[in-house]
Order: structure tokens, then C-alpha cells, then sequence
């Protein structure tokens, strides 16, 4: 089931076109108010874009220049938010069964369609209780349930994963990945590990636009743009070729390996190497590394145990008793060292 | 109530509801005639609708289902006679005067019209507006007292409700609604209350589905019987 | 961060809300002092209290389903669409709430009384309402119909879109959105609503008296019998109040209950 | 997740919405199409109809003060504090909601009356309440007080405790963080339920004509006019109406105005 | 201006006894519901205890044996939460000078109180718009102007940064250790950054009791608890020596340097290393690290540009390229290797 889908929603100002191929699920990142919901909610038809048209499997979804426009119950796209929005007026199988009841199949039958659903889900002993009684993690699973058990022809989800506990996200995504798998979607997540554990292909979206997307491998390991380097928090220098390094606007010299392909001699490069493989010095280090580069720390940043060091050009990952031994605070003068073999030259 | 009257209407050809529509005032005397005519009357049953005689009028004219009519003036009858909704002409079957009402016990010692003007007294009318008030500016006017009521109420049940509650040392109202409170008041007669009488006229509604019942009840009304019924809650002749 | 062990009411406040609170039940306890003990059951057993009774229940609940009916068609609109003109309605809807009675009961008899603006329509068909039972009810619903209509429009803005949303999704028509979700997730608040409606139409005396007389068994309800025994029966006018305040306070401490139940 | 584009009201709901819009308008439509407009200013001008006027401003402007100054502190103490028995007092706070005015009316009567309760108390203390227009304060008080503890209850609720907590971690004393922040903060609020308050204030009727009596000047405010006039002058009466109508659906539009401002 | 407190709220299971001392910073870490804000509203006044006592300078707060108890504005504690909860209908002005009003300073007098605490935030160019329109890295500064305004004895911030998007962190940070330097304060945070910039003693607070403090370089660096080194970020391996390294229950052998003292053999031992030294293969390494562990993935966690690999025992930290190359995901196995310099290793 392929959707096809080209939307302007001029309040907002998002323009986007993008197209899933049948059992292919999508992964859409950005920043915080690109424009991501504004995307799926005009394919599930709740929201009427200015321009543009879509369709699913050949069917028209809607089509603003010749007028027509589905309601969302006629679309088969199910959609599934952050909050799982589980009736709770409904016992957990009663909010599986709604889907199939609402497309007028009875209610034995929906019952049995939905158990088999909480089972996909591994929630099939929660059957008979309330939404209330659910922990965050359970009532998502049974979300996940209730819109697979619509039989949607694509399914909708929109971070579905940012309102759970962090413990009980790697479950979910497993459960995600199973259902997943062979189904057209397109799954909203802020979490590359998402991208690269759900989808086959990364659309990214920044201020209303697409600005890159390809293969989820592609796009995560060899980001071609500043934004798709930063997905991937990764350290990205850009310029030209000089002595086999990258020589950035900013003045730096940034020797690393070449790929396959040798990039000759002032073309335009890009060096790419992760803030881990940085290490931060107080002193000028001695020994292997030939990337050295003093600076002035502008930036902590707490990452679970690391703490991102922001410099003006360079982050660095270091571990907080690091942080704590060398006394780092916004302002101290610091070395940052990469050796070369962590350093990625591609071409631009 | 319409099905009632189909259902009965199938086994008893006779059988009849009239609604009567009668000043408030008429309670009483009226809840007893109508239990009386309905003795005389097999299989008709009489509903009465008790308001101020003027709701009572505006509310036949927009369409209320009446049969009679009974007005505690002839002021609202005419407005009836004059829109053609009268079948034949009213008779007036009883007349009323005022009287004063005081709480129990009189605590304000009044004996006169003339104590109703005295300084102090808490004395509260009908207002001029509705019948009984119309009748107190007559009785004003005839006697030459000048009362300067705390309140003039909107209808006989008002004035008697505040004397009744001690809260008005007096009040003017008809006597026969004197009798109907019992011992809730003390009537106090005085002369001057013959100068003003109030006549009640009856009438059968020219849009009554049963205008025979309807005339046999206004003529019960005016008949022995009901004048008994009339004369016990203290309703002179005509 | 509310806590019971902070209240952070000054403590001066309970002087001026005691004297409120008086000043409501004070009257409510007099009228009680009031009640002849001894003959109360009588009273309010006569034949022609219990007929008003009865018909104050029986109207009372015909007008409750209408406002359910109407009102809440009324309050989905009001909610969850919008329009030129809204809120000129909104405030057109909720008159009934201030007006006084009697000139609601007017109001009514020039619309559907035989003279009234649809008199004439209606009396082509053969419907006579003015002065039947069917103009209490439409008397009542008149004065209820904005309880319903605020309180579950409130009711149906704090409950917001969100689930009917994912219902559509599902693949449920609006019809089956409502009568599945919207509905039974407002219920508390729809139940409440109508609560008060029936509270409010068992107290309704002016327009009632004004638009539909006084018949006994017709249109007599508790308050107009009330109102017309205080002449000559003043203590089954008095026992009668009182029966009416116990109703009201059951029928909206039932409200509180299910709002309270309700986080 | 709520779109301009996706109401998701069912088409056909909006057949009993407009149902229940007419119901409620067309009376009033029919209301202004029996005004006499030709003598409309003059009816609506005459010495009574002044007085009368005047007086219910003066009087339903008195009553909601008292309604502010007695209702704040009640709805302070049913939203921030709790104790046994606040349920059943809830109750009964709102019962002069549902209570027919003239039973109302009757209460006061038994408890401020010359006889009442209170009356010999008072009457010592050579205060005289009945028929006075301190009278109709309170029966207007009496009946409008509930509109506003109720919205304001409602609203102190919705604002919750937390800005409160945090102006007395900063310093304030109770009636400090009272006057400064939970007065200004629930102002909204406030500002409605008095107007409500206000509205049913100008439209009683039952209440005031049994308990306060009816005297040009004194104690006859607009609803007992427009009563008195219909025997005798129904042009007047509807003209009246008519204005009371227009005065209520200014009110209740600037509440609406007043609670639309808040998002 | 010190304070010495222990309370008990039963309700909640919460037990602590906490000392601050004139002028110093405590930070209170510890696992979501662990009580820390339960813990700040018992000192602030807005929770009564069921047992304990607390003085502040020698005045006492409370004492429920003797039935002693503040309200709270008499108890010169400013609270700061997460939520800034400026009055909305007063300016920024205004609401800093809430606190001197309050405590009977005239308006201008107040006024000028206000500008200096606004400057002190460098907040002082927003003193006379309204708190609606601040975004919410502006109104918390002015939240703290505010706290700091009622020139209160002792200062609690309960999550202050926790609301607040990420951009903005950082200056917040910078404002907080400025104003919090030699000024009696308790902050309550997730962030490890928090208390290592912030704070000159750290608490941690798990289920209800305090379980671990001292100096926050201590507890951070040398975390003595398993808890401690999970809020560090540090993997901890506990067991008796063996020829100079850890021997743990699961039966891994930790080689690592000893510190200044070397621990005996057979004495009680924690190996102590960073995820970050953790490096993760498909096949077995050749090469120098010493400490190679076949172990299977069981989940992965993004923590920002990294992907924190979690085992039985040891968790690693990678970059999103590895994951994506390895193709690592739940159940793959893998070999863990931790260079040996990499392993610091101290008595327990
Ligand atoms: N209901 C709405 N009405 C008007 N504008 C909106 C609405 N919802 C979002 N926007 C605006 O539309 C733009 C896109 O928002 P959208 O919610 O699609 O972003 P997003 O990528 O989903 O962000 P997030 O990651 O925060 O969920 C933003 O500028 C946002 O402010
Ligand atoms: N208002 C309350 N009433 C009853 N129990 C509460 C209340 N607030 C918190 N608790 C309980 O008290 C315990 C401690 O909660 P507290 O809020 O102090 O934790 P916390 O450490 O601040 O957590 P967090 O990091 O999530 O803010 C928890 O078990 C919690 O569920
Ligand atoms: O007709 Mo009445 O009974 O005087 O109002
Ligand atoms: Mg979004
Ligand atoms: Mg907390």
C-alpha cells in the first residue's frame, strides 16, 4: 500500500511531498515544531492542507485542487500519538475491538480480532482491565494494538514512544519492530535510534521542508548535512582539501581517512567524527593525535552518564568525572584531540 | 387528559370533562360546587384552572380550552364579551365586599377604616391594577380615609400571605377569602364597605366542545344549590 | 504541590462565608420550624398534593428528556464547531437562565398560544398545547434547557477532541464517534446537566402559571399547588415547600456525588 | 490536535441544535413582535416604569455586592478547605438554584419576617426589615448568591493552590497572598459570577413579591411592574419585557465577553 | 545560615535527616519519586510531617513533639520549582518585587530591590513586560529574582532547569552558580551536571531514605554505591581481589589500576570504569585490552549522539554509525573490551 503525498499548509508554512512505498516504514525527523505532526495529521484528514494532493494504493485521499477531500474514518490510516488515548470508558479489549466494530463487523468477531492483537503485542492478559489501571508502557502497547487492529492500509505514529518511562521504551521498540516489520508506515520520532532500529528510510524535516532523506544507513552514517550530522551527533567539518585533510572556514586542519575513493585535492570535503572520539585536555597533549585544536568551552551539556563539551567549531563527549577532574566550567581554555583513524573524508 | 375523554366518551356517551376557569377568590366555594354538580350530574366531571381573573381572561384568549368562565369583576368579563367569546350573555351569581384582615389577636387593636390611616400601622392593599385593589381605591374614595399602604400587592393571596404572617398589622381583602383563612386571621367589618361591591359574572365559553354541560354548570351556579355553597364561604346575592 | 496541611485560607474568611452560609440555610431551617409535625404526612398525602406531586415528576422528567434532546445537540454545536453569530446565540441560549419566569411564560404564549406567532400553524394541524400538559413541559424545558446546555458545553470543552479524533482514525463515522465516545466520556457531565434541568423545571412556577393556568391534574404542579394553598391551607403550603427542598437536595447532592466521583 | 478543518459533529445533529435554538429564540422573537413600537418610549419612559427601572439597578447593584462580599468567602472555603459536612452544606448553598422563588420567598419571610426567626431579635434592635427595600437586597441576595459561589468555586478550583503556595514561600501572609494574588488571579471568575449574579438579581420576581411586598418606589422593581402592568396594560408589560431582555442579553454578553478573553 | 532537619511524612514512606551548613549548596539526587520534593515542602512549610524537627539558624521551622510549626511565610525559605509560576497578572517588575512587599518594604523602596535582583539575572531589560510573553528560559531567570528578592535565609530550587529547553540550559546554569556561590541553598536535581557545577555536597535520596553523601567529587568520582555509580554513569564491578583484579559474583575477572594504595588480594574491591571505554564487537578482539567479555545485547538506550548498549553486567556507550554498522539490536552477541587503564580500582 503506497502512499503519495505532496501538502501546503500555508498557516504553518510546512511544504512537503513524500512518498512510502508499499511495506516500507519511514521514519520523519526534526526539530521541535517542523512540522512532523502537521504532516501525518494531513494524511490521517484531520487537518486540510491549502494545496496539494495524496493518494493511497491508487486511491485518492484527497486532492485540493479537484476538491476532494476523505474523511478520516474513510481513509484506513490509523494514526497513534504520544498518548496512547485509550477510551477509558472501555475495557482494553473493548478500545482493541473498535476498530473492526466501527467498520461494522460484530461484536464477537471484533473480540476475537482484537485478542489476537493484544497477543501480537504481548498484552494479552490485560484484556479485561481498565485503561485506568495501566501503567504508561502497557496502555501504549495497547494503542499500538487498537490502530493495527483497525487493519489500517498505513500506519500513523507520531513519537510514539516520548511519553514512556525510559525503562520500558526498549521493550516497546521491540514490540514496534515486529509489528513493523513488511508494513507501510510512517513513524515521527525526535530518537535516531528509532530511525535506525524501525525504518528503512530517514526523511528530514527542518521548518516546514524536507532537507534530506535516503536510506536510514545512508543518511545516519554519511550525513551530507549539517542538520543530518547533528541527528547522528556527530562533528561535522566542512571545506576544502588540503594535504589530504579538511581545512575549514574557521582555520582548522582536520586529517582523517579517506573512504573508497581518495577525494582529491581542493575539492570540497566533509570530515566527520563523533564528539566521543574527541578528548579533552587541559594541557597541550603529547603522543599520537595529529588533530589538535586549543578552545574555550562554551557549553556543558548533561548526555545520561556524558557530558557534551561545546566549544565554538568542536563537541566533545566526556564522562562526568572527567568533567569534575579537570574542573570544566563555560569559559576554561582546554585542548581537544582526535587521531586521524576516528576521522571520516568524504566528499560533499 | 384527552384520551381519558375518548376512552369514556366510548362506553358513556355521557360522560363529560368541563374546565372551569374561576378568580382565584372562588377556590373554595367553586371546589365545593363542582363536587356538588358533579353528584347531580353523572358522568361529567368538572377541572377548574384558579388564577386572577385577568391571567384568566388573557389566557382564554389565547385559546385555553374554558368552558366557563367565572370573573371576579365584570371589568374582565367584558373583555371576554367584547371578543366574542362568550356563548349567550354573563349572569353575575354573587357579589363580595372587603373587609379588613389582621393577624390573630388583632395586636394593632384596629376596629375602623379610620385605624388603617393611623400612623404606624403596617397596612398593605391590593394594587390598584387588580380587582380587589380597585376596590379599595373605591372604598378610599367613598369613606374619605386616606391609607398610605407599606405595600399593594399584586393579588388577594399576597395581601393575605403578609397578614397572615404577622407581617402587615392589616390588610383589605374580600371577605369571603376572611372566611376561607379560618382562624389564620381576625376579619374586622366596617359600614363603609357597602359602598363598594364587587360583582362576580359567569359565563359558558362559546369555544366549549361541551356547551351544554358548560351552561348546566353556570346555571348550578346561579341556582339554589350553588347559591347555598356561595352563601356558606360568605358570597352575598346579587 | 497542593497539600492538606496547607490550606492558606486567612482565617478572618470563615467569618464572612459562615455569614453567607446562614443566611442561605437560616431560611431553610425556619420554614422547617414552621412544619405542623403532627399532620404532615396527611398533608402532603391529600389527594390534591399527591396529583401535583405526580405531575411535577412526570413533567419534570418529560422536560428532562427533552433538554437532553435538544440540549444536547445544542452543546455539541456550541462546543465543537464555530460560526458567524455564536456568540450572539450562546448569550440568546442562556436568557432563560435571567429572565424572569412570567415574562418567559408570556414570551411562550405568543408563540404557541392560539394567537401566538406558530398559533395558527399549529391549530391548522389540530395541536393545541397552551393550557395542556404539554405546555407545562414546554414551560419547563424552556427554563432548563440552559442548565443542560452550559453545563455540558463546559463539560464537552474540557473533555476536548482528543479521543474523538482517534476514534475517526479508527475508522468510526462521526455517529458512531459519538454514541461510542463523545458520549459515554461526557456522561458524568450530561448526567449532571440533567440533574439540574430537573431540578429547575420542579421548581418552576411563573411560567408555568403564566403559559399553562392551573388545571388539577393537568397543569397543577408542586409549586403552583403551593402557591394556591398558601391562602386557605397555609401548613400544607408550608409541608409542601418543604417536600420540594428534600428533592432538591437529593437531586443535587446526586449532581455533586457524580461530579465528586469525577477527578 | 483539535483542527479548524475536523469538527467531527455529525451533520444531522445540527437538526435538533436548531430546534433548540428556535425553541429558545422564537418566544423571544414573538415577545418583540407584539411590542407596540410606536408608544414603545413612552410605555417604557412613564413614571412607574422609571421607578420601577431605577430601582432594580439600585437594588440588584446592592445585591451583588452583598453576593460578592458574602459569596468570595464561601467559595474561598468550599474550594480550599474541607471538613465534615461540606458536601451536604454544598448542597444546600445551591439550593435557592432550584427552590421556586415563591417558597424562597415564604423562607425569608419566616426567618427575617416581623415573626421569624430573627424577627424579635431584630426588631429589639430596631431593625425593620419587611417592606422595605432593604427587603428586596435580600430576597435578590438570596436568590442570586448561588450563581456565584458556584462559578467561582469553580474557577478558584481550576486555578488551583500553586501560585498561592508560592507567594507564601516568598513571604505573604494568608491575607496578603489573598488580596494580592488569588483575588487578582480568579478575577475572571469573579467578574462573571457577579454578573450573573447581577442578571438573576434584575429578573426575580417570586421571591421578592412574597417576601419584600410591592410598592411603587420602595419595593416594586421591574419584574413586579412588568407583573402588574400585564392586567391592566400589556403594551407596557411587553415593552418592559422587552427591555429586561435586552438588559439580560447585554449582561450575559459581557460575560461571555469577560470569560472569552481567557484562554 | 544552616539547617538541620529530620522528618518523617509516613504517607509517602519518606524518612531523611539533612544538615546544610551556612553557606553552602547541598544537591539532592535521587530516582523519580524518591521524595526530594517531598523532602523541600516539609522545610518550606507546605507539607506537615509526622515526625522530626528542623531549625534554621537557630530558629526552629518545626517540631512535632513539641507542636511547633511555621507557616511559611513566616519560615524565610524561597521554593523554586520547575514550573517559574509567575504571577501572570503582575509585571516582571512587580512579581520580583512581590517577596520585599510582602514583607512590608514600600512600593518603590520594593521596586528598586527588584531591579537590582533583575540585573543580578541579567534579566533587568525584561522588567516591565508581563510573564506571558517571556519565553521559558527568561521567566525562570525571573522566578529567581524573584526567590532571591524575598532575601530568603535559605533557598530551595526543586528542578529548576527541568522545563527548560535544552538551548538554554546552559546560560541558566551559568546565572544559578553565580547566585548560589556562598548562599544556603538545597537544589533538587536529575542532572548530574547540576550538582557537579552547582553544588559542594550531594545527597541521594532513594526510596524515601538518604543512601549515599559527601562532597560532590567524592560521590561522583568515586562512587562507593551501585546507585551512586548508575546517577555517575559509571559501570561498578564489586567482588575480593584476584591476582591484582576484580573477581565478580557473575565470575568476570576486571583488571584495572589500582590507586595510590594498592588492595590487597582478597579484599572487598570495586572495579570502576566508563561506558565510554567500553568498545563493542562482533568478533572476538586481537590486541591489547585486557578485559574481553562475550556478553549478548539485551537493550539499547539512545543518550544523545550516543547508544548506551546494555548487557548482563557492563553497559557500553556507542555512537549511532556503530549501531547502524554493527547492526546491533536486542540479542545480538557481541564481545565488550575495557582497556585495563581504562578500570580504576579501590576498596569497597
Ligand atoms: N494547532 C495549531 N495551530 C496553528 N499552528 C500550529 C498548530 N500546531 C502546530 N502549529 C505550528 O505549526 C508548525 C509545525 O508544528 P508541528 O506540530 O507539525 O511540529 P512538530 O514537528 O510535530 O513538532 P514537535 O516535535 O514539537 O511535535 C509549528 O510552527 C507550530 O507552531
Ligand atoms: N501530593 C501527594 N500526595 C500523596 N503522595 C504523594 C504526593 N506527592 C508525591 N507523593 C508520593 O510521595 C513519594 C515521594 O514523592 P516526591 O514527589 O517527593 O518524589 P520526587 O523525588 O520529588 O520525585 P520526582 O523526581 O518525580 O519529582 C512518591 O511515592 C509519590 O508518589
Ligand atoms: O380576580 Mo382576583 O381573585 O381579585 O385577583
Ligand atoms: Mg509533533
Ligand atoms: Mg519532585
Amino acid at each position: 500500500m503506497s502512499l503519495s503525498l505532496s501538502a501546503t499548509v500555508t498557516a504553518r508554512d510546512v511544504e512537503v511531498a513524500l512518498d512510502v512505498e508499499d511495506g516500507q516504514t519511514v521514519a520523519v525527523l526534526g526539530p521541535n515544531g517542523s512540522g512532523k505532526s502537521t504532516l501525518l495529521s494531513v494524511v490521517a484528514g484531520i487537518l486540510r492542507p491549502d494545496a496539494g494532493r495524496a493518494t493511497l494504493d491508487g486511491h485518492t485521499l484527497f486532492d485540493v485542487a479537484a476538491g476532494t477531500w476523505l474523511p478520516p474514518h474513510e481513509r484506513g490510516t490509523a494514526l497513534l500519538a504520544q498518548d496512547p488515548l485509550l477510551f477509558p470508558h472501555l475495557s482494553v479489549l473493548d478500545n482493541v475491538a473498535f476498530g473492526p466494530r466501527s467498520s461494522g463487523t460484530g461484536r464477537a468477531a471484533s473480540r476475537e480480532v482484537a485478542r489476537a492483537w493484544l497477543d501480537e503485542v504481548e498484552a494479552g492478559d490485560l484484556a479485561g482491565r481498565r485503561p485506568a489501571g495501566l501503567s504508561g508502557g502497557q496502555a501504549q502497547r495497547v494503542a499500538i494494538a487498537r490502530a493495527l487492529a483497525a487493519d489500517p492500509r498505513l500506519l500513523l505514529l507520531d513519537e510514539p514512544m516520548a511519553a514512556l518511562d525510559v525503562t520500558v521504551v526498549p521493550a516497546m521498540r521491540q514490540v514496534l519492530r515486529r509489528v513493523l516489520a513488511g508494513r507501510s508506515a510512517v513513524i515521527v520520532t525526535h530518537d535516531v535510534l528509532d530511525a535506525l532500529l524501525l525504518a528503512d528510510h530517514v526523511v528530514v524535516v527542518e521548518a516546514g521542508r524536507i532537507v534530506e532523506q535516503g536510506p536510514t544507513k545512508d543518511v545516519l552514517a554519511r550525513p551530507r548535512s549539517t542538520f543530518g550530522a547533528g541527528i547522528a551527533g556527530l562533528n561535522l567539518a566542512r571545506g576544502p582539501v588540503e594535504n589530504s585533510a579538511v581545512r575549514t572556514s574557521g582555520g582548522l586542519l582536520v586529517a582523517g581517512l579517506h573512504g573508497d575513493r581518495v577525494v582529491p585535492e581542493g575539492t570540497a570535503a566533509v570530515a566527520v567524527f563523533s564528539p566521543g572520539a574527541v578528548s579533552v585536555h587541559r594541557e597541550r597533549p603529547g603522543g599520537s593525535p595529529r588533530n589538535v585544536y586549543p578552545a574555550v568551552v562554551r557549553e556543558l551539556e548533561p548526555r545520561g552518564s556524558q557530558v557534551r563539551i561545546r566549544t565554538d567549531e568542536i563537541a566533545a563527549d566526556v564522562t562526568v568525572p572527567v568533567v569534575a577532574e579537570l574542573d570544566l566550567a563555560p569559559g576554561t581554555e582546554v585542548f581537544l584531540a582526535v587521531k586521524a583513524s576516528e576521522v571520516a573524508i568524504y566528499e560533499a | 387528559g384527552s384520551s381519558d375523554d375518548a376512552s369514556r366518551g366510548a362506553d358513556a356517551p355521557k360522560a363529560t370533562t368541563i374546565t372551569v376557569f374561576a378568580a382565584a377568590s372562588l377556590k373554595g366555594a367553586f371546589t365545593e360546587i363542582g363536587a356538588e354538580f358533579e353528584k347531580a350530574n353523572p358522568g361529567v366531571t368538572v377541572t377548574f384552572n384558579f388564577a386572577g381573573s385577568a391571567d384568566l381572561v388573557s389566557q382564554i384568549q389565547q385559546g385555553a380550552p374554558a368552558d366557563v368562565f367565572a370573573s371576579a369583576d365584570t371589568k374582565n368579563m367584558d373583555k371576554a364579551t367584547g371578543d366574542d367569546l362568550v356563548d349567550g350573555t354573563p349572569a353575575d351569581f354573587a357579589t363580595n365586599t372587603l373587609e379588613i384582615a389582621t393577624p390573630p389577636g388583632n395586636p394593632a387593636k384596629i376596629d375602623s377604616l379610620d385605624d388603617l390611616a393611623r400612623k404606624g400601622v403596617k397596612v398593605v392593599l391590593c394594587a390598584p391594577e387588580v380587582p380587589c385593589g380597585a376596590a379599595a381605591v373605591g372604598v378610599e374614595q367613598a369613606s374619605g380615609v386616606d391609607i398610605a399602604p407599606v405595600s399593594e400587592e399584586q393579588s388577594v393571596t399576597d395581601v393575605l400571605g403578609k397578614v397572615i404572617s404577622g407581617e402587615a398589622d392589616a390588610g383589605l381583602v374580600y371577605v369571603t377569602d376572611v372566611k376561607a383563612a379560618g382562624d389564620q386571621v381576625v376579619g374586622v367589618t366596617f359600614p363603609e364597605s357597602g359602598d363598594v361591591v364587587n360583582t362576580y359574572p359567569i359565563a359558558s365559553l362559546a369555544g366549549s366542545k361541551s356547551p351544554e354541560a358548560a351552561r348546566a354548570f353556570a346555571e348550578f351556579v346561579t341556582g339554589t344549590k350553588g347559591q347555598a355553597v356561595l352563601a356558606a364561604a360568605g358570597f352575598a346575592k346579587p | 504541590m497542593a497539600s492538606a496541611s496547607w490550606s492558606g485560607v486567612p482565617r478572618w474568611v470563615w467569618v464572612p462565608a459562615g455569614a453567607g452560609a446562614l443566611f442561605i440555610v437560616l431560611p431553610l431551617v425556619a420554614l422547617a420550624t414552621r412544619v405542623e409535625w403532627g399532620s404532615f404526612w396527611s398533608l402532603i398525602t391529600s389527594e390534591s398534593s399527591r396529583q401535583a406531586l405526580l405531575l411535577s415528576l412526570r413533567t419534570s422528567g418529560a422536560a428532562t428528556v427533552l433538554c437532553v434532546v435538544l440540549g444536547v445537540p445544542m452543546a455539541l454545536v456550541l462546543a465543537r464547531t464555530s460560526f458567524r453569530g455564536q456568540g450572539l446565540l450562546r448569550s440568546l441560549v442562556l436568557l432563560p437562565l435571567v429572565l424572569p419566569p412570567v415574562v418567559g411564560g408570556i414570551a411562550l404564549l405568543y408563540t404557541f398560544g392560539r394567537r401566538g406567532l406558530l398559533g395558527e400553524t399549529m391549530d391548522v394541524l389540530g395541536l393545541q398545547i397552551a393550557f395542556s400538559t404539554t405546555a407545562v413541559v414546554i414551560a419547563q424545558t424552556f427554563v432548563s434547557l440552559p442548565f443542560l446546555v452550559v453545563s455540558l458545553e463546559g463539560t464537552l470543552r474540557t473533555a476536548g477532541q482528543r479521543y474523538e479524533v482517534v476514534a475517526s482514525t479508527l475508522g468510526a463515522r462521526p455517529t458512531t464517534v459519538l454514541r461510542r465516545v463523545t458520549l459515554p466520556l461526557v456522561l458524568p457531565g450530561l448526567a449532571a446537566g440533567a440533574v439540574l434541568s430537573f431540578a429547575r423545571a420542579l421548581g418552576e412556577f411563573g411560567a408555568t402559571i403564566t403559559f399553562a393556568g392551573s388545571l388539577e391534574g393537568v397543569t397543577r404542579t408542586l409549586p403552583l399547588e403551593i402557591y394556591l394553598q398558601r391562602e386557605t391551607n397555609p401548613d400544607a403550603a408550608v409541608a409542601l415547600s418543604l417536600v420540594l427542598v428534600v428533592v432538591a437536595v437529593l437531586v443535587i447532592g446526586l449532581v455533586r456525588g457524580t461530579r465528586g466521583s469525577q477527578p
